[in-house]
């Protein structure tokens, strides 16, 4: 976020770079080059998120370049990753999948939103291409398209365990209060539920703007005059830790849920520390985590990037590259589609440690990857405990 | 009464940002789709002042009022005057060539990021059981203050009297001899002044992104559209209005669709009075 | 001078619109891939509700900030009858037309009482209306999730319009009925009556042209044109969401609009073609895109107020007056029958499409 | 021909307009003069419709037009031109015109959807209005032209003619020699005279006096909205009352 030093001549050469590797595939498809391609936001108001995801996908692609790329049968192929920005449009994403598939003969494509995703699928299985989604809305993977990988774990699976902290730390009134974009909407969907069949009550319910709201002090004095335990937010980083501060400005003496997209760690740094997040339920960065898997990754991150610490995007996507080429090593192609999607499953268990930080192990029929992440509860006095899923879950 | 303090926070800034519109739209008829990147780039150059060079708060709202009143003077110079005579469609157009610029500049050089800008006062202040963040407070009276301060220049100086003779009669101050450029930049150099200070004093309260100025603008307009286009008191009226109810509504209806409010407000009282609340005579 | 004359002769002949026709049908086949065809395709339906703008505010001379909002109601339309209530995509999608028309045509009478700044910033707020209830009326719209699994235009069994190539053909098939009937209009009394009201309200009114029902009937008509588009749109993409009711959009639309010229015929398509084709041969340059538009936009209007096409009809009106005045001076000094009686009506039709 | 009764509009609490009677007889140039904001282009806007009066009545050929809209007492036969003349630069002279019998015509958007014999018709029968109009102007020369080249006097000949290509009965001309020379002056008001010659009544508001004197027929004199005198030219020129308002104001009005 705001370390993003990024001044205006090293956005050019970046942008001459890729251009121009983009110029050179375009011109001659090279026998040992296999073209991935990526569409998502660039520019726009998404693009920062869009990048580090894209990020992700560069470090794997130059790592494996780097070591002369990689064998399938007898062939050694490198990874031409090719990235057209869509600005967040479904449209876009759509004219950007055909153009990858037809003029970069592009096996796999990623993006990072459900709207690309969704427009992608419109024709994937036709154009046979496979969409690699990095989204955790459930219903990417659920209409059955055989042709979608999702990348992250869906959110479903933080439900119970943040119910269960949540109670437990502080009580059973919620208040919602995230934000309202989809990813947010998906989230209350699914959430709310859950609270209420855990023997919870929902005492108000108001989702604010978080991005274009001039204001949050409205919206979140509304929900605390129900009283409640606990406040549901979340949306982006920085204004989820406003809504937090505002929170606490305004009396709320209870505990968040703060929905995945935040991360606490991220949030501390703008409001200062754990102190004013205690009782909370949330889920951190990487950094945190003490896998070691996760700690090499963050370890390779840091050299390469002047200990800058690696976003969820950047990590969830460099594990998702490596995942496609181990596939690709499977399955013993990199062309046919199919065939590397059912190579998935044999990736992920032949997957090297250190390129999946997350510790992912499974995928599900439908295209799911399914992991077992750490959650962080905020104890008093602003300490922070993690715990898998699994655990939580089991005691 | 937190709702009261809350509409008086949002109204202070939107009847803030509504002036520099007002003004504009008052003396060369300009409505100005660019004033709310205006308000972004404030923000923007009070942002690096303070981060990148360490400054003051304070040092930094008069650094970006500055660079905006230039910035707000160029687009003047460079692009409206040479469409003084152009129809009434083009002004705009360009005005939306400018705020479209001026977001992909800002954008390219600091990205798409959300930033928080820093603020000295960020204690509370508890009064009659009311909470108040000191920033809050700092809105309201910097704000109004401003305004005041804007009023005396209008009635109490030369320049300020001319604007105000141009702004109610074009033709009649040119006749007798106002210099129509000098005034025009002038005008353009204040609602840049005004843009930048609201931003300032606004953006600690709330993040700092190329896109911030989107919503505000729009506002802004109903606003003076509602105070009658190129009328002072409109523009702080109908600031306030629009805070109260956005406050009110935001509170007793849904967040959810608080930002609907301001504008079906317009869409009513437009349906029912086309000429505005506050206009009076012929338009 | 006369090279240049005799081509743009022939730009104005009905030849070259057979041209433009048969090279706009063999297109697919000279396309290198699928993904050329499929952006012309989109191309055109976004030249669709440019010609819609074009009416209201290229003819009629009311610039429209809704008109991205009106091209969301006609996909929203279309998506919720098909999707949320099962009806056929063509139904659906006469039925995206007839609300965009009936939206527009209640925006129209609370709108269009308002004059040139009011009117522009009264839109404005329009479709910031109409993009928040998309995002916030969940029961109707899916709200910020969007609308997945839209059907592609039936085809009755005989053609499948998921693949791109009869798509293109469907979406040229609509865009040429638009420019026909845009043409039609523009060229006939009513389109005069529209282009009386764009100089000024109260000479159109001294003329006895009803403001207010020439001034409804042209916004209505730019509804529908961006109702149909987006319902077109739709069935292209067949996802949607709040974004495509973005402001942006107008803003694009105005872009095409002003690159190829407001109030000309062909205006509209050259800009949107032309600017689509930029945009995806300068994909790289994304990020930078509006920084080079912005200034366009600015310099547009100062120094070529009238686009490409408006300034080439211009300079063609100016060469054919000279034209035909020599004609008339050496007719005079040789006492023969002037030969020009061919150029009168090619001119005017010139001068009809500004 | 047309009969003003007790006519006032008032802005706010100023009156622009205030209680003029008058009668205008058909076939006559009727001049008005006065002051610059005398109130002669309001008195115009409530005759044409523009405005509606606070109080009194229009009636024109017997029938009451007051407050009417102004598009309904163009097709009663009122035509106006205005001080700027505002035409479209970018196409031709003879298409400028066109529009002008539009509302004699009744086609709508059907008729254009289909291209209807009627639209055909309608069609033809604007063009040739519009030609006749152009003749009748002088400008027939110039009709191919693109009218941003045309000179400031063939301008005004053009509004002339977009007034007359409505087929009125009446027309009002707002300041029709303003901007133009002496000579060009003298041709524009034989141009007047051609007009009341074939059937049409001209009512206008002019501040070259000579013309005004040679032209008109009767003349109303306004001051602050108030008519101060009504008669023809020589009565005007020596009445004591319109000298003193002419002296009494310091512009530039009696050039």
């Amino acid at each position: 976020m705001s370390n993003g030093k990024n001044t205006l001549v090293k956005r050019f050469c970046r942008l001459a770079c890729a251009s121009a590797i983009a110029l050179a595939a375009s011109g001659v498809q090279a026998a040992e080059t296999v073209t991935i391609g990526f569409t998502g936001p660039l520019s726009g108001g998404a693009a920062l998120y869009g990048q580090n995801t894209l990020e992700g996908l560069q470090m794997a692609a130059r790592e494996i370049n780097n070591k002369g790329g990689f064998k399938v049968g007898d062939e050694t192929y490198e990874i031409n990753l090719v990235s057209l920005d869509d600005k967040y449009a479904p449209s876009q994403a759509a004219v950007n999948g055909k153009r990858l598939v037809q003029q970069y003969n592009a096996p796999v494509i990623f993006t990072p939103h459900s709207g690309g995703t969704f427009a992608l699928q419109a024709f994937n299985q036709r154009d046979d291409f496979l969409v690699m989604s990095y989204t955790s809305v459930p219903t990417v993977t659920e209409k059955g398209n055989e042709l979608t990988v999702r990348i992250p774990p869906t959110f479903t699976g933080y439900m119970k365990p943040f119910t269960k902290i949540a109670m437990a730390e502080n009580g059973k009134k919620v208040a919602i209060a995230n934000a309202t974009h989809d990813y947010a909407k998906y989230w209350t969907k699914a959430f709310v539920p859950t609270w209420e069949a855990m023997g919870g009550t929902v005492v108000a319910d108001n989702p604010m703007d978080y991005n274009k709201s001039a204001d949050f002090y409205t919206g979140v004095s509304k929900v605390l005059a129900e009283k409640p335990d606990v406040l549901f937010i979340g949306g982006a980083s920085e204004p989820t830790a406003l809504v937090a501060k505002q929170a606490r400005q305004l009396g709320f003496k209870g505990g968040f849920v703060i929905m995945d997209q935040a991360k606490m760690g991220e949030m501390s740094k703008i409001i200062g520390g754990y102190k004013m997040l205690e009782g909370s339920v949330g889920v951190v960065p990487l950094t945190m985590y003490e896998e070691q898997g996760a700690k090499d990754f963050v370890a390779k991150y840091h050299k390469q990037n002047d200990g800058k610490d690696p976003t969820t995007e950047v990590a969830y996507n460099y594990f998702a590259m490596h995942t496609v080429i181990q596939a690709m090593k499977e399955a013993g192609t990199v062309a046919d589609s199919k065939a590397i999607r059912a190579a998935m499953g044999d990736a992920l268990k032949n997957l090297a440690e250190e390129h999946n930080p997350y510790g992912v192990t499974e995928i599900d029929a439908k295209g799911g990857m399914m992991a077992d992440p750490n959650i962080a509860t905020v104890k008093k006095g602003g300490t922070v405990e993690l715990q898998r899923i699994s655990e939580v879950l089991g005691e | 009464m937190q709702q009261v303090l809350n509409g008086l926070t949002l109204g202070s800034i939107y009847g803030l940002v509504a002036l520099g519109l007002t003004l504009v739209y008052g003396i060369l008829h300009v409505p100005n789709f660019a004033h709310g990147a205006l308000y972004m780039v404030g923000a923007y150059v009070s942002y690096v002042i303070m981060v990148d060079f360490g400054a003051n708060y304070w040092l930094a709202m008069l650094g970006a009022a500055g660079a905006v009143a230039l910035l707000a003077v160029l687009c003047e110079r460079l692009v409206f005057n040479p469409l003084r005579h152009a129809p009434p469609i083009h002004d705009k157009i360009a005005a939306i060539g400018i705020m479209l610029f001026l977001e992909a500049l800002v954008q390219m050089h600091w990205g798409a990021e959300f930033r928080r800008m820093p603020t000295p006062y960020t204690g509370i202040v508890e009064f009659a059981g009311l909470t108040m963040p000191a920033q809050r407070i700092l809105i309201i009276v910097g704000a109004f203050s401003l305004m005041a301060v804007l009023h005396l220049f209008l009635k109490k100086t030369m320049t300020g009297s001319t604007i105000v003779a141009m702004a109610q009669n074009r033709e009649g101050a040119f006749l007798v001899g106002i210099d129509a450029n000098r005034v025009a930049m002038m005008t353009f150099a204040i609602s840049g002044v005004l843009a930048a200070v609201g931003a300032t004093l606004f953006a600690p309260i709330n993040l700092v992104y190329p896109a911030m100025g989107h919503l505000l603008i729009m506002k802004a307009f109903v606003i003076i559209i509602l105070g009658g286009m190129g009328s002072i008191p409109g523009a702080i009226v109908g600031g306030l209005i629009i805070g109260f109810a956005e406050a009110f509504g935001g509170f007793y209806i849904s967040t959810d669709y608080k930002d609907i409010i301001a504008f079906a407000l317009l869409v009513v009282i437009l349906s029912i009075k086309p000429t505005g609340l506050f206009t009076k005579g012929v338009r | 001078m006369n090279a240049l004359q005799k081509i743009s002769d022939f730009f104005m002949t009905p030849a070259m619109k057979l041209i433009m026709i048969v090279a706009a049908l063999l297109f697919p086949f000279v396309a290198g891939n699928e993904y050329q065809i499929y952006v012309m395709a989109l191309a055109f339906v976004w030249a669709i509700a440019v010609y819609g703008m074009n009416i209201i505010t290229g003819l009629c001379g009311q610039l429209n900030l809704a008109h991205g909002g009106f091209f969301a109601i006609g996909a929203y339309t279309l998506a919720i009858l098909t999707v949320d209530h099962g009806w056929p995509f063509w139904w659906a999608f006469v039925a995206a037309g007839v609300s965009g028309a009936l939206l527009g045509f209640l925006a129209g009478v609370v709108s269009l009482r308002l004059k040139e700044h009011y009117f522009a910033i009264f839109t404005l707020c329009v479709g910031f209306i109409i993009y928040l209830l998309i995002d916030k009326w969940e029961e109707l719209t899916h709200g910020a999730l969007g609308i997945i699994n839209i059907p592609a235009p039936s085809g009755f069994g005989l053609v499948d319009f998921t693949e791109t190539t009869p798509f293109y053909y469907l979406a040229l098939v609509f865009m040429v009925l638009s420019i026909w009937l845009a043409a039609r209009i523009a060229n006939s009394l009513l389109g005069r009556s529209f282009r009386a009201i764009r100089i000024s309200d109260e000479l159109a009114a001294s003329l006895g042209i009803n403001l207010m029902r020439n001034k409804v009937l042209a916004f209505v008509l730019s509804t529908t044109y961006a109702s149909v588009a987006g319902a077109l749109y739709a069935g292209m993409v067949r996802f949607i969401g709040p974004a495509e009711a973005d402001v942006v959009h107008t803003f694009d639309m105005i872009t095409f609009l002003l690159v190829g010229g407001i109030g000309t015929l062909m205006g509209p398509l050259f800009g949107t073609l032309a600017i689509t084709w930029l945009t995806q041969s300068l994909q790289f340059l994304e990020e930078y895109r509006m920084i080079v538009f912005g200034p366009l936009l600015v310099v547009l209007v100062i120094f070529f107020p009238r686009g490409v096409v408006g300034t080439f009809l211009t300079w063609r009106g100016r060469r054919l007056a000279a034209v035909q005045e020599t004609a008339k001076k050496e007719s005079a000094s040789e006492k023969k029958p002037q030969p020009n009686k061919a150029v009168t009506p090619r001119n005017q039709e010139a001068g009809n499409h500004a | 021909m047309l009969k003003i009764n007790n006519l006032t509009k008032r802005f706010g609490g100023l009156a622009a307009v205030n209680n003029v009677s008058i009668e205008f007889e058909a076939n006559k140039i009727n001049a008005i003069i006065g002051p610059n904001g005398a109130g002669k282009s309001t008195f115009f806007n409530l005759v044409a419709g523009a405005m509606a009066p606070t109080e009194g009545s229009i009636e024109y050929q017997g029938m009451d037009i007051t407050g009417m809209a102004c598009d309904r007492i163009a097709r009663l036969g009122i035509a106006r031109t205005f001080q700027t003349t505002s035409l479209f630069d970018e196409s031709t002279v003879l298409d400028n015109l066109i529009v002008g019998h539009r509302l004699r015509t009744q086609s709508r958007l059907w008729d254009v959807i289909i291209n209807s014999k009627r639209l055909r018709d309608e069609e033809k029968k604007c063009r040739s209005r519009a030609q006749e109009v152009l003749d009748f102007v002088g400008l027939s020369h110039i009709g191919h032209r693109i009218t941003a080249d045309i000179s400031q006097e063939e301008k005004k000949r053009v509004a002339f003619a977009l007034a007359l290509a409505t087929d009125p009965e009446l027309v009002l001309l707002d300041e029709p020699a303003g901007g133009i020379n002496p000579e060009e002056t003298e041709n524009l008001a034989s141009l007047i005279r051609k007009m009341v010659e074939h059937g049409v009544t001209v009512c206008l508001i002019e501040h070259k006096m000579d013309m005004i004197m040679s032209l008109a027929d009767k003349i109303m004199v306004l001051d602050h909205g108030e008519k101060i005198a009504e008669g023809t030219p020589e009565q005007i020129r020596n009445n004591p009352v319109v000298i003193e308002a002419y002296l009494g104001s310091d512009d530039d009005a009696a050039a």
